[in-house]
């Protein structure tokens, strides 16, 4: 079997190219998906094949979200591209508050199933208004189905299960996997949410890993495995509904459990992640749980800088390295 | 007033405006008999705007409201039973109790999710107009909302959406800030707008916009049925502005029946209406107003008016000890509905 | 030496009478500091003896807020009202990535001083949209400082150390305090940023709690008494900063740790706690940490469903035997 | 263009937009070399609005600016060097290389933090004018942003409350869409707006708004100190919108020297202007219009430009050496400055 290759952003508009074909209630809202980057023009074809389902709009992100939101109460189901992170900050009572909420709100009566979609992390010279990860903080926000692709095929099924969701949904890419190739099957098809990927097994240790955060993972893995370092690297893929499972039957297996994330600190991803761990795998922990995230500083411009708060291969693998040690 | 509307129409509104007046009165009622918790708003004063507004929709139409919504959603035909079951935080509300005073809502009806957000309906019922335009079958939404709406950027963002995609959404802004305390006084919040003509602001984004006098019904059903029209012959949205003057009971902070249970006596010339509320129950009741002009086709008229407040008030108690009879949700069911289940189409 | 008691409202609203009075840079931006509720006229005495400097803003919170960071930037020192806490959902660009960045993105250089407030939390009644607690998110947004009073004493330290540091700060009350009587100092006085205040001693369990939840946590430590079971009360008062030190020693004593908030469970405050102590405190403990958190659902309107998910005295009181009797 | 402007008023001005305009060609220059990363604002072809309206403004005000802040953040005075630094993410910078090209700032130069988040500045820049009006000492604040902040609420709402607060803020938008490619073609966002007159926009909210050729360095002076003053007089906001025709570098996506290094004999006539960018050349170049009009003065003025010029390339090579000779911050202070450790005042 010949493997193929692909870049999460090309299965990214592989996966609203079929959404678009195959649902007429799917549009998009919202003129770069990929960003400014080289990627940009994959989406040429999207709008070539369905002029009149994707819109540039207005920057009005949070009318642009609200236009999603009510759009998909009325029966539609748009994916609303709300570009770099944190202008996601600017639609955010329309994801909480409108979003989020209206199903319950309504006994059931009524949903809510939009798509959002934003370019999150550090990416290098962003700096502080042009790197963040709302995503920790929308966790927050019940009421949302939260994924955050690390692969190709990942980023298409995951985007295609959000596209069919009942829910309203939040997918998050990294801005620096767009060019990232990854194997894809032949035919990459719908991922369920709420499985977790273990991207790699191992004994030793595990590490819980999303979005760009799994492929650091793993080359750290690479590097402890030629120290007789065995990682198991566990992506959940969606952070709600979480595959509390998977994660707490590897802890159950190595007793040791690193967490990685790019969010700062506090209220970050990795907290809940141990917190959890913490509460419902104790009896099977034999050291502390470590964190790897950005320490709780804004985001700096220089590229030193950057490096020095955002978490790499070694910095993992130096946190492995701690939980095998300390106990 | 009398022209423009037909005879059929106006006793319909007369109708509904009635069922909505002694629904209100009676939600001030079992607020004050320690019935539900939080605070609300009624949409008395506002009936002459809601009821033929939405009285010129169709049924394949959407609407979004307000926390100033109970009048819309009965205009809509909303079960007053359900709706009163719902403030009193019943299983049997239309929200199931989980939504309350300010999310009152009926997706059956049409109705996007009722949010109690300032803001929030205007730019949640342009995503209403762009469904409709998605869809092409001529459908339009229509946003009712107040006036303060605009004082919230992403009502301005939402109107220019509308614009620049004409899509097919009315947006019926109801000024009540006439006669309001305004925070400044100590009372509810109101309009803090340094525009003096609110217009200006639709129009400052091509949208076709025009006023009218929110308690004349024929004057809204007029407009209403122009906009809708232009909405769904693909030429845009349409702003409409009904001037409102507020309710004395709004004020202060929870609505009171300042102006006492509405007496239909007082438009049929068989009660006065001398008092501190004289100009109110002369000019700017809606109810009373439109009862009055209706009177003037003589007895048989007032007997129906009269006839249809008795019905409107039997309804509304029928559907008060609905309400009182209805369960209160089982605690354990608060965890149900985060999700829909459904498996996706 | 004869106690005086004073409401958290009144001595909120003592709090900015003497900021105000000291501190010609402060003023006030927001109507209705109290709500809608039976305390709000308690404010009218700011109005009157500062009329210049109390402002009634438009419904626009993001800029309303922005306002405030503006001023801030030019040297004022204002206090920004956000009502009821969600509407802070309007103002989340404003006050994550433009106050809490200011600093950092200007080497130090700028600063922006403004002091946010708002009303949060399960109020009875408010439903989905009206009862939300957003610090737990804010507390992933660095660069912020976040304290959450739980008594008149430390409502108005808090918030004399909020308009006078040199950063931007949230202050959040929760709708409910404002009517609790507490004990006050004849002479109230600045609380310290960064410490912890024991509210109750005890050897058997560690609770943790701020806002609201500690008087419940109090309320159950007296059940618990009358079981013979001695919980240790820990308010954070600011979650920024953490005073970690005050945390980890009662755990270090007690070996055991219940974390108690009204956020949801997911990336909320006891998530962080829990993460922080699973990390730092691992050694101390002798049972999993257990979070009483609202479950992750939208908050319902209707009384019983409303109770069902809010944390209470006797579901905290359950976690602690819970964390007693587990190892 | 001559009247109104006194001659060392035009000289001055000169001298900024030269020294912006060479200062942009190095900024291209030290991408293409690899120098920096990140996209990147310039403004070349906008000199002509940020120069003379800054130069209108006292030293006491404060300004607040946009990702496309090169030119305001110069043409204030603030150190090129600096500036070069800042966008190498240099120690040395502007912010100490934590800001980079879109959040250049000089806050003793008064302007508030440089947010990249579009909306951004005009609603802080409402903060600065309260800070004005709070201390009662004739004080303003400019905000210089794009049209494309008419996009976002947030504008609405600062404009409003600006307006309705009287608050001294001169609203200066850079309307640089004309000759823009946009989104919709494929080039860099620019504006989606309904409204064909954006200043319908302030003027809906009661604010005196005018429109100047934002190229004519003497009507945006003119226009700039009208405004301040009635600021200053405590008569409230100006809206002030200056056309900048797009220069072609500016799209695609990454700045490019589309229309060369700008050589200032065309000015003097010592050079032809031919080719596909005659036109901008001769009049939509700010720089080598207002180079042009004072060239009139004849031979000794021609040496004067001359002059200038070189002294500001000089200033911008010496910048640029500085910049790339200066060190990169170390490592572990990123963790510096997160919070302010002042004891409070
Ligand atoms: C975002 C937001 N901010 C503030 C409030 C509080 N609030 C509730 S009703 C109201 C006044 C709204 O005025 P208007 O839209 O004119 O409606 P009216 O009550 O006059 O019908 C305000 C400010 C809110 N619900 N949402
Ligand atoms: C909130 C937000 N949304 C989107 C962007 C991306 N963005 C950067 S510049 C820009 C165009 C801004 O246009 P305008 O304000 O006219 O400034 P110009 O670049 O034309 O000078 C956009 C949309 C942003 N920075 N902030
Ligand atoms: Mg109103
Ligand atoms: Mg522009």
């Amino acid at each position: 079997m010949s493997e193929t290759r692909q870049s999460y952003a090309a299965a990214l508009v592989d996966a609203l190219h079929d959404g678009l074909r195959t649902d007429p209630r799917v549009s998009i809202i919202g003129g770069y998906v990929l960003g400014l980057g080289p990627q940009r023009t994959l989406t040429d074809r999207l709008k070539q094949d369905f002029p009149d389902r994707v819109f540039d709009p207005p920057t009005s992100e949070a009318g642009n979200a609200a236009v999603g939101v009510g759009a998909a109460m009325a029966g539609m189901r748009p994916f609303v591209d709300l570009g770099t992170g944190s202008f996601s900050y600017l639609a955010w009572s329309q994801i909480t508050n409108e979003a989020a909420v209206a199903h319950y709100m309504t006994n059931g009566r009524l949903s809510a199933p939009v798509t959002f979609h934003l370019l999150h992390g550090v990416r290098g010279g962003g700096a502080a208004q042009h790197s963040q990860s709302p995503h920790a903080m929308l966790w927050n926000a019940p009421g949302l189905e939260i994924a955050a692709p690390s692969t190709a095929a990942d980023v298409y099924g995951l985007i295609r299960t959000a596209l069919a969701s009942p829910n309203p949904t939040l997918v998050v890419s990294h801005a620096k996997l767009l060019g990232i190739e990854t194997a894809v099957p032949e035919r990459k098809s719908p991922i369920p949410f709420g499985r977790a990927d273990i991207k790699r097994r191992g004994r030793d240790a595990t590490v819980v890993a999303t979005s760009l955060m799994v492929h650091y993972c793993l080359a750290a893995a690479e590097a402890l495995s030629k120290e007789g370092i065995e990682v198991e690297v566990v992506d959940p893929r969606t952070l709600v509904p979480l595959d509390e499972k998977t994660i707490l039957d590897s802890v159950s297996r190595t007793g040791r459990l690193v967490v990685v994330d790019e969010c700062p600190l506090r209220g970050g991803i990795a907290s809940e992640i141990a917190a959890t761990v913490a509460e419902r795998g104790f009896r099977y922990l034999k050291a502390p749980i470590v964190r790897v995230t950005r320490p709780d500083v804004p985001v700096p411009y220089s590229l030193p800088l950057e490096n020095f708060i955002t978490p790499d291969p070694e910095k993992i693998a130096a946190a492995v390295r701690c939980v095998l040690t300390a106990t | 007033m009398t022209e423009g509307l037909a005879d059929t129409l106006r006793w319909q509104c007369l109708e509904k405006m009635l069922l909505i007046r002694r629904f209100e009165e009676t939600v001030v009622k079992l607020a004050g008999d320690g019935h539900f918790r939080g605070h609300y708003h009624l949409y008395i004063g506002q009936e002459g705007t809601g009821v033929p507004a939405i009285t010129a929709l169709a049924a394949k139409d959407h609407l979004a409201t307000t926390h100033r919504n109970h009048g819309h959603i009965l205009a809509r035909g909303a079960d007053p039973g359900a709706g009163l079951a719902e403030i009193l935080g019943r299983a049997t509300g239309l929200n199931g109790g989980r939504g309350g005073t300010i999310h009152l809502c009926e997706p059956t009806l049409g109705f996007l999710s009722t949010s109690g957000v300032v803001g929030g309906c205007i730019s949640l019922a342009v995503g209403g107009g762009y469904a409709c335009a998605q869809r092409r079958d001529g459908s339009v939404t229509m946003a009712l909302f107040g006036d303060g709406a605009l004082e919230e950027g992403v009502s301005f963002e939402a109107l220019n959406i509308a614009s620049l995609w004409h899509l097919p959404v009315i947006f019926l802004c109801e000024n009540n800030s006439a006669g309001a305390m305004g925070m400044a006084k100590g009372g509810y919040p109101t309009l803090v707008h340094a525009s003096t003509d609110l217009l200006l602001i639709p129009k400052s984004l091509g949208i076709s916009s025009v006023r009218v006098d929110g308690v004349d019904v024929a004057a809204v059903h007029a407009a209403a049925t122009q906009a809708i029209a232009r909405c769904r012959s693909g030429q845009g949205p349409v702003f409409i502005e009904a001037m409102t003057p507020r309710w004395a009971g709004s004020n202060p902070l929870w609505p009171e029946l300042a102006t006492g249970i509405t007496d239909l006596r007082m438009a049929t010339g068989e009660s006065g209406t001398d008092g501190p509320h004289k100009q109110w129950y002369e000019n700017f009741d809606p109810v009373l107003r439109l009862a009055r002009e209706l009177a003037k086709g003589g007895a048989e008229s007032v007997r129906r008016i009269s006839a249809l407040d008795e019905a409107a008030r039997k309804r509304i108690a029928d559907a008060a000890d609905f309400a009182l009879a209805s369960p209160l949700p089982a605690p354990e069911t608060a965890l149900n509905h985060v999700f829909a289940q459904e498996t996706p189409a």
